[in-house]
């Protein structure tokens, strides 16, 4: 049965540490783990959770995500009632536009938040990737009386986690919580990770007050201003959740689920993680292939060798290709010979014969998609 | 909403015994095939691909898993607003309950159905059958050769068309004789088992067959013969390409074999005419630094940290560490223990080999598990 | 996708063949009621609204009618990945057929269909009945007074008592006895036929029932008796709002007229518990210069040249010139003649009352058609 | 079975003769005939004549139109592949934006027409009211091979009619088509129904000198204006069909319908027309209620008087209430005693006891959503 909890999605994200992957796409679409989307999680997570209602303030680049989601039937969000929604800046030719932040997004659908029937809201971003079941917390953010529940993370040892600079981090100092950046100077801390439960009531009057005072254009500050107001409390999250705001988070997060144990509890833990069908065939394994600790997708022939490597579907990998250390997305051609070491191939890309590129573990070598390297 | 020209009826109701273990518990149509399909989902895929939005599918035997797998038919879009896929079980009426007692019979009950879609063709189907075809060009072969009725048929060496229906042609491939089972074949053109009929022919048939006490109510051995023997114009249309029948445990098995062959004449990764399926939402799949794979077929959600050879992992199979497993096929969700060792083997879904387990002796077939729930 | 806690099971296999013409051709679920809805659309919208969203319908009895309504689920958004609606209809094993022999024996044929959702609650529905209902709040008594079983009851008049199925109940409404149409009965609470199980518990008395040769595989009979003979907690879950069997002729007339009553309890207007159902893509409906209307109820696609007082005039149906419609219920693409005058009479869907023709006498009800087929 | 023919519905109209009933909602979506949308005729015409695969430019105001759209189900167009795809103007924060016109959300949308499966279109506006079965243009289309086939409507009498003041006409001279504006000087000529059979190819081509030239912002004038160029052919529909530009179009086209040989053309001659699905129940009508010659939707309650009146669904008419020559918009109530005569009284409005609104039958009179008049 349903619970009493609507899901907005704010990809109103920053993206200029990952733009390599993001010029035709809005993160929300980066390509995943062989065949997912970074939002494919948080649409999951959502879902598995009972949440049967989700809004997407959208910004940008919407063929992609139209593209991706189409009538939503992958994650069951073709509904007559809630459902999947998609929120648009809503231009009129006689005002002045693209204004900045994702505050002029929230106005222009006022009259869709209004008319929400759930009497809380979760309200999150695409770009971290978990298998989140948000019922306990919700069931204690209820049981509590919130106005306000922020989900967080427990760093201990984070001195030394360059990964994290840069982050919010969520402190309590005289009974009120503040939110502020992590730039690395304290060891132990709890993370924020831009995961908002709050009643709808509290989301409305923040809403409504931010943009009658018209000064602040982004809603996440818009409520972290506004946190001594509230009763706000936070929750730890006690599964592992891998943050993609850079390209050096999106690699490392990429290899991290080569491990087995890794990828069971984010495929599996609390539900599967969905997304749009591609009916790809089988991948067939030509005699003289070689393939280790390697996450390959369906659709794939794979002829030549693959290490520590993540594949998308419909790949073919040539005779005597080595792929190591690479992630390679959907449509890619690598030819016979070629020798790819640390790299990050994008979509529809073609590699000759006997190509050899190499990058770096620190900084991988993106080829743009649709690139042609003869 | 448009009135369909054509309808299809695809026959699903067989058990297939000859598949043993694989049907106990599931009909034959549900059997999972080539890693990552059941066998029904090729008969759907040619509807879907070939633009036919009205489907029904008469089941009859255990059709839980049947059910299931098609749901409400979004794999194959066929989820459809006043049409899409409809399961057509036997029922009750005021006559009482009656069992489809025929292939003939099947459609007879269900005249009501089709006649809601106020269909000028009908084209009856197996849900058997692994091929790809398109009706649309058999449907226009009809219509230009105004035929009443069309069967599609399939050139088979001579040396084997006693084993099949055979079609007796004229040179213009107008039909004059069906042929059950020839001791001396006269033709080697045999029945796909694909027919268009004119619907209101067909009805008509249908109605006099059903009130015939000695027939046994079947489209190759009644309804057929009846309408050549009154003289109706019956086109054969000739089919040539992959098409087989996988009614055994040895057929069902080389025709698995047969997709290993890089050049295989089902060319499934043509991505003009895909074949669909329900997706089972399972991660790409996974090989650890000790597997190893040649040769063979993988899908999403197997994991190997073995050895596999000439095989076909179906999603979700697992292979443990130091197992072997050759020539064999693995189901969904099947699991080969540590060290096992897999000779010709079909490993029934959900079924966990034992570690050390030795099966198959590389000349029989072995299928492991007792039966195969055909629920995923 | 989450297993889901509660599965409803719909019980929609009987004719109701009290309802005469209205069931000849079609299962009594799926009898239009109320000017735009069928029977079953009130349990399954309580389901819908209930946030119920696995549902199997029980059918046996000519199921075109009803498939062809449900369709994939859309209209209470049933249509669900891995759950949403589901047509359950006997089927045949390797034990050979078997038709449904009685409700209990319905739902013991489908122990692997709810198996596969993993409940901890089954929902025993009938697809008989006009009422609305929040499940939940049900499900919620059910879970707080720790019940094994619990049955809706609906306090009837003490003189009708001996009519219905009567729970004999202690103060604190334990149950501790079932008493079917008792002669003098101690109590009057009536069983709605609604009951919530733990599934594990149920599946254990149905693989029971089923092989005791003497039970007739009934809920009311044999399931709920045995169950209390065992000493399990049984609670009666009061129910009291608008609830009718409309399993006759009369009842179905009387339940169409206590909707003319605009405070009637069953409340349609209310927006929030809708009644669901198909949508036939119609327009609004007209009345012309000539025509007059009074304490009636109109739908889409109706068009009213003549007169209609105290009637309830279903989707498309039509009044022609000078036609007087009175006291009398048009079923979808109903036609009543020019001059043809009618007097407390049920026109069934698709049928036309001839000009002039004049039916009914205003004392008992007039049945006009030979057969609904309940396909539009 | 399915037709070689891609939709394209241009919601980029002009909406400044109709402002009164577009201030919350595109043209597309602006009611009509008692429970449907303007969109939802063209929509409905193309998908009985086989067409599953549209794309709907679509310029502002989203809100309206993705509510009544949803995922497509009640126009059976939530396809897996082709159905309904809305194409957004795309702005990137650092572009210079809302450029005037349409050809901006197709340069938007390039990738999606290029991606088309089809090797024809058929471009058409949502706010031209008929039931018309585009099959046989098509074959025509496809049998002459013209590039272009404009779709037509002969017009006898026509310089009487003011209604067709400003409209499209075409003319052909020397052996090209020319389309221009009719200024009520001619009597016998032929309307353009500003719909248009391409070929896939000469669409794109067109489209793309167009974004080359970058001068031309109106995909229909940068059509127009190259016929001369292609093998253009005219075709003459046969059915009635009814332009709505402008609030006077409006009005008259709702009371054509009360006409039931024009209802039972309108709505049933080559097919059905779908709408969003609302669940409201029957109709009741009081004892001394009075309706005549009116159009009136499930859900109402009426107890007063109705003539020659549209009226929506869920609407109330209250005893002694009376409303004449009038259109009432859905979840409106008339109350007791008040009385109407020529008024469009839009969504959830409310018309206190015995208020008397009188508008003219020339110039009906506007109640806007919401208003309260008590």
């Amino acid at each position: 049965m349903s619970i009493n909890l609507q899901g907005i999605i704010n990809l109103g994200e920053r993206e200029e540490y990952i733009r390599e992957l993001t010029m035709n796409r809005p993160l929300a679409t980066v390509p995943f783990a062989g065949r997912y989307r970074l939002i494919d999680f948080m649409l999951s997570n959502m879902v598995n959770s009972g949440i049967d209602s989700i809004s997407l303030i959208v910004k940008n680049k919407f063929h992609s995500l139209n593209d991706h989601i189409g009538p939503g039937k992958d994650w069951d969000l073709d509904r007559k009632t809630g459902g999947l929604r998609m929120l648009y800046p809503d231009l009129e030719p006689d005002s002045n536009l693209i204004s900045i932040g994702d505050i002029p997004i929230v106005r222009s659908n006022l009259a869709h938040f209004a008319s929400l029937k759930k009497d809380h809201i979760l309200l999150t971003r695409s770009n971290y990737i978990g298998n989140i079941d948000f019922r306990p917390a919700y069931e204690e953010h209820v049981k509590k009386g919130n106005d306000i529940t922020v989900l967080t993370r427990r760093i201990r040892q984070g001195r030394m986690r360059i990964d994290l600079l840069g982050m919010d981090i969520i402190q309590k100092r005289n009974g009120t919580y503040s939110i502020g950046r992590n730039l690395g100077n304290q060891n132990n801390f709890d993370l924020s990770i831009e995961m908002f439960l709050m009643k709808k009531s509290v989301f409305l009057r923040i809403v409504h007050e931010t943009i009658e005072e018209g000064v602040e254009p982004y809603l996440k500050k818009a409520i972290i201003s506004r946190l001594s107001d509230y009763k706000v409390d936070t929750y730890t999250v006690d599964v592992d959740i891998l943050p993609i705001h850079s390209i050096q988070q999106y690699y490392n997060a990429s290899l991290t689920i080569l491990d087995p144990i890794y990828a069971q509890y984010l495929f599996y833990k609390n539900g599967k993680i969905y997304t749009k069908v591609k009916d790809a065939p089988s991948t067939l394994y030509a005699t003289g292939s070689e393939v280790n600790n390697s996450l390959i997708a369906n659709g794939c022939v794979i002829e030549g060798t693959v290490e520590n490597s993540i594949i998308f579907r419909d790949v073919h990998i040539g005779r005597g290709a080595v792929v190591r250390n690479s992630i390679v997305f959907q449509d890619t051609q690598i030819s016979s010979r070629a020798n790819m070491n640390y790299c990050i191939i994008d979509k529809f890309v073609h590699i000759g014969s006997g190509k050899v590129l190499m990058g770096d573990g620190g900084l991988p070598y993106v080829i743009s998609k649709g690139a042609s390297i003869r | 909403m448009i009135h369909s020209k054509v309808v299809a009826m695809i026959l699903a109701g067989g058990q297939g015994s000859r598949l043993k273990n694989l049907t106990r518990k599931t009909a034959k149509p549900a059997v999972h095939f080539g890693g990552k399909y059941r066998i029904i989902d090729f008969t759907l895929s040619n509807c879907a691909n070939s633009g036919i939005h009205s489907v029904g599918i008469l089941t009859q035997y255990q059709p839980l898993a049947l059910n299931t797998h098609i749901g409400t038919g979004v794999p194959w879009d066929l989820d459809r607003k006043g049409g899409g896929v409809e399961i057509l079980p036997p029922y009750m009426s005021t006559e009482g309950g009656r069992w489809y007692a025929g292939t003939a019979n099947a459609i007879f009950e269900n005249i009501d159905y089709i006649d809601l879609h106020q269909p000028e063709y009908v084209l009856i189907l197996s849900g058997d059958h692994i091929y790809k075809m398109d009706y649309r060009k058999m449907v226009a072969f009809h219509q230009k050769t105004k035929a009443d009725v069309t069967v599609s048929v399939i050139e088979v060496p001579w040396e084997e068309a006693s084993r099949f229906g055979i079609l007796n042609t004229k040179d213009d491939d107008v039909i004059y004789e069906f042929d059950e089972k020839p001791a001396n074949p006269k033709n080697n053109l045999a029945s796909m088992g694909i027919y268009v009929f004119n619907w209101k022919l067909l009805r008509r048939y249908l109605r006099e067959d059903h009130k015939n006490k000695e027939s046994t109510h079947d489209f190759g051995s009644d309804i057929i013969p009846e309408i050549l023997r009154q003289g109706h114009r019956m086109m054969a249309y000739r089919f040539s390409g992959y098409w087989r029948d996988v009614g055994t445990v040895d057929s069902y098995w080389e025709a698995h074999m047969d997709l290993l062959d890089p050049n295989n004449e089902l060319r499934l990764y043509d991505d003009e005419w895909k074949i669909f399926t329900k997706n089972l939402d399972v991660p790409p799949h996974y090989i650890s630094d000790a597997g190893h794979v040649e040769n063979s077929l993988l899908n999403e959600g197997c994991e190997v940290y073995g050895t596999v050879k000439n095989s076909i992992l179906s999603t979700s199979s697992v292979v443990e560490e130091g197992a072997v497993v050759t020539d064999s096929i693995l189901l969904p969700y099947a699991r080969v223990g540590k060290g096992a060792v897999l000779k010709k083997t079909i490993v029934l879904s959900h079924h966990k080999v034992q570690e050390d387990e030795v099966l198959g002796d590389g000349e029989t077939i072995t299928l492991a598990g007792a039966y195969d729930m055909g629920i995923l």
